[in-house]
């Protein structure tokens, strides 16, 4: 890995080396083009409870890195030219790990930016460590709300908030079937899930829907058991809940088992991963709110409708690439991982420099779209960093007219690929 | 909350109580014939879930054959542990007992980290279920306790049937009468090892038919087996055994009454509260 | 002190104590076959400590001892036990938790007691019937004279060759000590070959065939019980008179 | 033993003060970092030392302090914006307070008994907070950043909390060196040795276990206030982690249990040797292994540890470490 | 008068270890406290010291009563005791071991002060060379002199001695019955229990014979040793073998 990236900088600083001396560069100015190694740091939980989620984000994040590099880098105005290379280690889930590594990767390894690990407790602890060393941070795969309302400077996130995660779920769940009343919640207690619960549970209520059961549950949970036998008590209308991948996969798969007969599931995190499908029929009918999915349309048409620039590859052309790389579907967390990296990018140009200041200030005044949505952060020094244009969608787990389970996009109404259904 | 997630609750509860139960057994037992708390009983159940795991994702051998050979790796890689790290300190001070199992505890988990990684790992099986109207019992945790009590029964049959069971408890109750009735202390205390260690690992190999798990996963059995010999009078695995069962019932009915999150807490109180009141247990040491 | 043609048991010159603290200072005595041999000695004297070196389960610092000849003074207590040599230990030492059977049943674990273990049950409930009576009692909850009377019978279920027995009469009342000794002198009849130590000096000399008085950790004074029994200095060595 | 023969402690307090100004001198952060973690560790294992080497009780869950005083102290910076001194000694004074509240009953305990209610104490704890919501429950505390303004930033704050480390870390080892040259140290130490002969020379052990456990029980939690003040989050899994609570254990058999010296140098070698094992990938996961297998070495054959051994190999060396 | 034992009762379940025992300590005599094996001897020392507390029974020392006091608090009013199975504190030295003596006693003497009683001790009792071994590493006799020593440290007003004299050889016993006579002089009172009658004999003013955890004899040494009912104690009562010899034959 390590070999590859320094025999990829090698050829690069050759070719460079070679359009230096025979032909004009790429630069219309005529300045002497620099070709300077971009260090970009994060930590990824290549073992552990997050791992899947994980290694999609990274995954995102390697295929921005290698877009950029056949591109022959980013261009900064004064004719530096930017080859990014990663700089990366396994924190194996553990936010204690995370604040270690990206002391690390700070100090030892002088990484020029970083990004963030997967999951909002971990994005949460690396947080406080680049403010602490004044590193601009991009994150992707940290929705918390409370992590952008700490007063940060130097924290730009990617993600939708928590916040907004299953409110628009409790609208497509209405929208539905109408005579949904009583809702259960069941959620892992940590950051990212208990953000978006505290958001959900007032907004469900504020629609007349009765929470009959509250509750949490630990990060590490595998028996779900306990939970089931209150939501079957209870006889909910709709469950709304999960947290991260493992759980939220466990308890759609014991919910089936158990033959909880709520109309209505969504789960965080969790379905819009496609090894979802390895519970399989337990997934069916299972919806959950997604960042971004293959079938999402932005385009330049649409940024031009909103009157923002558009920026970088279309939705397909990543879908493409993505799928020629790693073999396998992306996923909304792979989706992240590069819009954090086209981020940087376009601040990194708008800045035209690596100054720390100046690409706060460009990432300060972004406001554009890409594949991946629309990307603006705030600005008010109380919640400095929150991405405030991204929107979600929701996926449902149907049987096509093949009779295989796949996700379609179902809500909102005007993005939708296929018709919600109610659980039988 | 509800009283209606009453029954069903208290019969998921009573099902784990028994694998938790089969668990408490080895640990109690180890204890019981010689004064060692086992730190490495947690690991030990993780890699009874793994044997299980290992077989059946590389060879496709059904989890319960997969079952047996934890039970016999089990007997082998305890007796391997007291020669290793038990042996030479049998005599020593708990401190030195308790490292010394400690240090097998994360060797095992280190190497088992490097092998399997921290990433939960199941072992996909289902049995369907039977039940309705409001209880539904899986196939695989109906099996979980019947293995259970037969691994229960069979650990009778052996300590109160068989000669070598009967020496085991004679070792346990009085090393130094045994030794002059002609036993072999070091040989039966190895053993002891062993089947304390296998009735963890198959412990462990149920648990990976029900739920998912990493090689960190022991640790939260272990504990719990803690609390249960605690309950139960350590050293005795009637005890265990009945402890597993009220650990169980409890984590399923207090679920009705309090937030499932605070059960580890009640659990946690009852268990220094005992250990303070009456530290030989509920039951009473007997072994 | 040499050792006779029948002598089952040797102990020559043996030292040995716990730690650092030397209490056998060159003991020796024999055990002639079919014979009971009483040792006797004040408090602190290293009977205990001369039976348990005998047994192994103290290491001899220096001596020996010979059964049947053959050095066995290096073999652990339980390859003692294999080879038919066996202690009722001091304080009686049972399995309280297990049953009067399964006492019994521990006490047959050399092989070459284990195949007639059943009869051998039969025997010692000849022997002692209120065992047989009570034989899925716990040990632990039978009085100080039955829990005794296990501990013998015990010893008797290893099929010994040579028994040897450590104050068996500690913290039984008179009355019983009486009966023990009516046991022991009923064991003698068959013929085996046995070791007693005793506090009780007067029983003692009245059941046994030949007597040692261990003093300071060396045997002071021997010769036939009956002899033994005329000695004024076995007063002095317990009552410092 | 008790007569001073050689000036142990200021030697030792200026190796550690050299040490400790090492990162400062030459500016480098990584290392400044690994001190701190050093130190914190130096701190952890010389307080178990006084309760485990000193009095001969094994307190596995002793990490309990360090996760109290963590909280305790971010609640009250948190909230009321207490300054970071203040509260941290405003957290450790209460975790002490709660160690005496459960270090009468359980130290009746002997033996194994107490250190299985050592564990279920630290786990009860931990459980309990984590469902605790003024302390954010499960997600745990995280600070607003306008708290480290007072301090003139994060990043002037990293450097304040690895200053207060390094003095909690000296004040550790000189109370340690304290207790062990005072007639109160005489008196755990022969509770330690026999608890009964204790008495029967008139030494009340419940008493003095108690103020050798308050005691102990206090730095862990200004180590714990320091640590979280510096990470800026504070969680439940990891402010009451057991691993840690053993690993201290293990540093202080390693180098010694008894003697000052020996926590000090268990927990530097112990650092070293996971850093060395961790920032070398193939053997990253193998670190657990490796701690493993030289616990039980340790354990199995240099019972008193590395200080220990040197002392009783070398009876000379009796005089100048403790 | 400086100890009274008034009807002490001590079970332990069923056992009766010590039985309504009553006797008396004057200031400044050495008692022997003899009897068989099991006879309660070491119970009762227990029992005057506070390790158990009596069922029934007052334990008055220098006029206070001191029954059911801790073990700590009964030595804090100058009653020390040196064990019969050895305890010295292993891995502490020699001069530590002393030095705890002296330090929580009666006299709650500083460190420094403590440290210079246990100096003197041990010069006192040929262990001075010794003073900055590990208690462990020394031998049998130079351990049942520490265990002396610490004992002694504390000055007490009564010393309790549990055999200190088992184990040792002839030479050793004479020097420690010259400690003992010493300790006389010097109004220390002294209770010992002991197997060694010779010794008894040689140094104690007054012997309490236990039997079944009752007293069966109280008196000067030589007439306890020749009170038939004493005899009996230790060696078995000869009529009972006499008939079990007749009905034999």
């Amino acid at each position: 890995m390590r070999g590859i990236t320094v025999a990829l900088a090698l050829i690069g600083l050759l070719a460079a080396a070679c359009g230096g001396t025979t032909t004009p560069g790429a630069g219309t100015s005529g300045q002497a083009t620099v070709k300077k190694d971009l260090i970009i740091g994060f930590t990824a939980s290549q073992t552990g409870a997050q791992n899947v989620a994980s290694n999609k984000q990274t995954e995102g994040i390697k295929l921005w890195v290698d877009d950029v590099t056949k591109a022959g880098g980013i261009k900064l105005k004064d004719g530096t030219i930017l080859m990014p290379q990663i700089k990366s280690y396994d924190d194996q889930s553990a936010t204690d790990r995370v604040q270690a590594l990206y002391t690390k990767l700070i100090n030892d390894d002088k990484v020029d930016f970083l990004l963030s690990p997967y999951s909002s407790g971990l994005v949460k602890a690396a947080a406080v460590v680049s403010e602490q060393n004044g590193k601009v941070m991009i994150t992707a795969g940290g929705a918390d709300d409370a992590t952008m309302e700490q007063g940060f400077r130097n924290i730009y996130q990617v993600y939708t908030p928590a916040s907004k995660y299953l409110t628009g779920a409790i609208d497509l769940m209405l929208k539905l079937d109408p005579t949904i009343k009583k809702v259960a919640i069941v959620n892992e207690k940590d950051s990212f899930s208990t953000s978006v619960v505290a958001a959900a549970k007032p907004y469900a209520e504020s629609k007349g829907l009765q929470v009959v059961v509250n509750q949490g549950y630990d990060t590490g949970t595998v028996d779900f058991g306990p939970f089931i036998n209150q939501i079957s008590a209870a006889a909910p209308d709709a469950i709304i809940g999960g947290g991260h991948l493992p759980d939220g996969t466990t308890l759609a798969k014991q919910l089936y088992e158990k033959k909880v007969s709520a109309r209505f599931v969504a789960l965080l995190v969790a379905p819009p991963e496609p090894t979802f499908a390895d519970i399989g029929e337990a997934a069916q009918f299972i919806v959950g709110p997604s960042q971004w999915e293959t079938q999402t349309k932005y385009s330049a048409e649409a940024a031009k409708t909103a009157g923002v620039p558009f920026y970088g590859p279309t939705g397909a052309d990543f879908t493409t690439a993505y799928k020629a790389k790693f073999s396998a579907p992306p996923s909304y967390h792979s989706a992240g991982g590069y819009a954090a990296g086209l981020t940087l990018q376009k601040a990194l140009e708008d800045a035209g420099s690596t100054d720390p200041e100046k690409v706060k200030t460009a990432l300060d005044k972004d406001d554009f779209m890409t594949f991946y949505g629309r990307i603006k952060f705030s600005t008010d020094p109380k919640t400095h960093g929150k991405q405030i244009a991204h929107e979600m969608v929701y996926v449902q787990w149907l049987k096509g007219s093949d009779g295989k389970l796949a996700t379609q996009i179902v809500w909102p109404a005007e993005a939708k690929s296929a018709d919600p259904q109610l659980r039988k | 909350m509800s009283v209606d997630a009453l029954v069903p609750s208290a019969i998921d509860g009573l099902m784990l109580g028994f694998v938790y139960g089969l668990a408490a057994m080895g640990l109690t037992l180890i204890f019981g014939v010689m004064r060692v708390i086992n730190l490495s009983h947690g690991p030990v159940i993780a890699l009874g879930m793994f044997v299980v795991y290992v077989l059946f994702t590389g060879a496709g051998v059904n989890p319960y054959l997969g079952l047996i050979a934890a039970a016999g790796l089990g007997i082998l890689f305890g007796v391997a542990i007291y020669f290793v790290a038990v042996d030479r300190i049998i005599n020593a001070p708990e401190l030195t007992t308790l490292l010394a199992t400690y240090s097998v505890n994360l060797m095992i988990v280190g190497v088992a980290t490097s092998v399997f990684t921290t990433t939960p790992r199941a072992v996909d099986i289902s049995l369907g279920s039977v039940g309705g109207s409001g209880v539904t019992i899986l196939g695989t945790h109906a099996v979980a306790v019947a293995i259970a009590i037969a691994g229960a029964a069979l650990l009778y049959a052996i300590l109160f049937r068989t000669r070598i069971g009967k020496s085991i408890r004679a070792v346990a109750n009085n090393r130094a009468a045994a030794e002059l009735m002609g036993i072999d202390s070091r040989r039966v205390l190895a053993l002891s090892f062993g089947i304390g260690t296998s009735l963890a690992m198959t412990s462990g190999a149920l648990l990976s038919t029900l739920f998912s798990f990493t090689p960190l996963s022991g640790a939260t059995y272990e504990v719990k087996s803690f609390v249960i010999v605690v309950l139960g009078g350590l050293g005795n695995p009637t005890g265990a055994l009945v402890g597993g069962i009220v650990l169980g019932l409890l984590e399923g009915v207090s679920t009705v009454f309090i937030p499932v999150s605070w059960v580890p807490v009640l659990e946690y109180v009852i268990f220094i509260a005992i250990l303070l009141v009456r530290p030989t247990g509920l039951l009473g040491a007997r072994a | 002190m040499t050792a006779g043609p029948a002598a089952a048991l040797a102990v020559r010159d043996l030292e040995s104590g716990y730690g650092e603290v030397q209490i056998l200072w060159g003991a020796s005595l024999d055990l002639a076959a079919g014979k009971l041999t009483t040792l006797l000695g004040s408090n602190g004297a290293g009977k205990t400590t001369l039976l348990r070196t005998v047994m192994g389960a103290l290491p001899a610092w220096k001596g020996g001892v010979l059964f049947d000849g053959r050095d066995v003074t290096k073999l652990s207590p339980h390859e003692k036990a294999q080879l038919g040599l066996v202690l009722v230990p001091e304080g009686r030492q049972l399995f309280s938790t297990m049953t009067i059977l399964e006492n019994l049943e521990m006490g047959a674990t050399p092989t070459h007691a284990r195949a007639t273990m059943r009869e051998a049950v039969n025997q010692v409930f000849t022997l002692f019937p209120r065992l047989g009576e009570r034989r899925t009692q716990l040990a632990g909850t039978l009085s100080g004279g039955e829990q005794q009377m296990l501990a013998i019978a015990r010893g008797l279920m290893a099929k010994p060759r040579i028994l040897m027995f450590d104050e068996p009469s500690l913290g039984l009342s008179p009355i019983f000590t009486l009966n023990l000794f009516e046991i022991i002198r009923k064991l003698k009849g068959e013929g085996i070959t046995m070791l007693l130590v005793e506090q009780n000096v007067q029983l003692s000399l009245a059941v046994s065939d030949d007597a040692y008085v261990l003093e300071h950790g060396k045997v002071s004074l021997q010769g036939t019980a009956k002899q033994v029994r005329e000695m004024p200095e076995v007063r002095r060595a317990y009552l410092g008179l | 033993m008790i007569r001073v023969r050689a000036p142990f402690l200021p030697a030792l307090l200026v190796v550690l003060a050299v040490v400790a100004a090492l990162p400062l001198a030459v500016n480098n952060n990584s290392l400044r970092e690994e001190l701190f973690l050093m130190f914190m560790l130096i701190t952890l294992a010389s307080s178990i030392n006084i309760i485990m080497g000193y009095t001969g009780y094994v307190s596995f869950g002793h990490i309990v302090f360090f996760g109290l005083g963590g909280y305790f102290a971010f609640y009250l910076m948190q909230n009321f914006n207490a300054h970071f001194l203040v509260a941290a000694l405003a957290g450790a004074i209460p975790a002490s307070a709660i160690a005496l509240v459960i270090g009468v009953p359980i130290l009746r305990l002997r033996g194994a008994y107490f250190a299985l209610a050592t564990i279920g104490i630290n786990e009860a704890m931990r459980t309990a907070i984590n469902n605790f919501e003024p302390f954010g429950g499960a997600v745990g505390m995280f600070f607003n950043f306008s708290v480290y303004d007072t301090y003139g930033g994060a990043r002037n704050a990293a450097l304040l909390a690895y200053g207060v480390m390094v003095v909690v870390a000296l004040a550790t080892v000189t109370t340690s060196y304290l207790i062990r040259r005072s007639k109160f140290g005489l008196s755990l130490m022969a509770i330690r040795e026999d608890q009964d002969v204790a008495m029967v020379v008139g030494i009340d052990p419940a008493r003095a276990k108690v103020v050798a456990y308050v005691i102990s029980s206090f730095f862990p939690a200004l180590a714990g206030a320091t640590f979280f003040f510096k990470n800026g989050i504070i969680e439940p899994g990891v402010a009451f982690d057991l691993l840690r609570s053993i690993e201290s254990l293990v540093m202080c058999v390693l180098g010694g249990t008894g003697t000052v010296a020996g926590p000090i140098v268990g927990a530097a070698l112990y650092e070293w040797l996971r850093g060395f094992l961790i920032t070398t990938p193939a053997l990253a996961n193998f670190q657990l292994f490796l701690a493993g297998l030289l616990l039980l070495v340790v354990v199995l054959f240099v019972t008193a540890g590395l200080v220990g051994w040197l002392r009783n190999r070398y009876p000379v060396l009796r005089a100048y470490i403790q | 008068m400086i100890l009274q034992v008034d009807a002490v009762t001590v079970r332990f379940g069923g056992l009766v270890a010590c039985d309504a025992a009553t006797f008396a300590v004057e200031e400044g005599e050495i008692l022997g406290l003899i009897g068989p094996n099991g006879a309660g001897k070491t119970t009762l020392f227990n029992a005057i010291n506070g390790v158990h507390r009596p069922r029934s029974g007052r334990i008055v020392f220098r006029r206070e009563e001191i029954t059911g006091l801790r073990p700590f608090q009964v030595a804090r009013r100058g009653v020390a005791r040196a064990y019969q199975v050895v305890r010295p504190l292993n891995d502490l030295s020699v001069i530590a071991n002393v030095t705890v003596g002296a330090c929580f006693g009666r006299e709650n003497l500083s460190l420094g002060a403590a440290r210079t009683v246990a100096e003197e001790v041990l010069a006192s009792l040929g262990l001075a060379d010794k003073a900055e071994v590990p208690a462990g590493k020394l031998n049998v006799a130079q351990k049942k002199r520490l265990e002396l020593g610490r004992a002694l440290a504390a000055r007490p007003a009564l010393l309790l001695a549990d055999e200190v004299l088992a184990g040792l050889n002839p030479q050793e016993v004479s020097a420690m019955l010259a400690v003992f006579r010493s300790l006389r002089e010097r109004g220390v009172t002294v209770i010992m229990i002991e197997h060694l009658m010779h010794a008894v004999m040689n140094v104690c003013d007054r012997v309490v014979v236990l039997d079944y955890g009752k007293k069966i004899a109280e008196g000067s040494p030589q007439v306890v040793s020749s009170d038939p009912k004493v005899v009996e104690a230790y060696l078995g009562d000869p009529k009972a073998a006499q008939r079990f010899l007749e009905e034999a034959t």
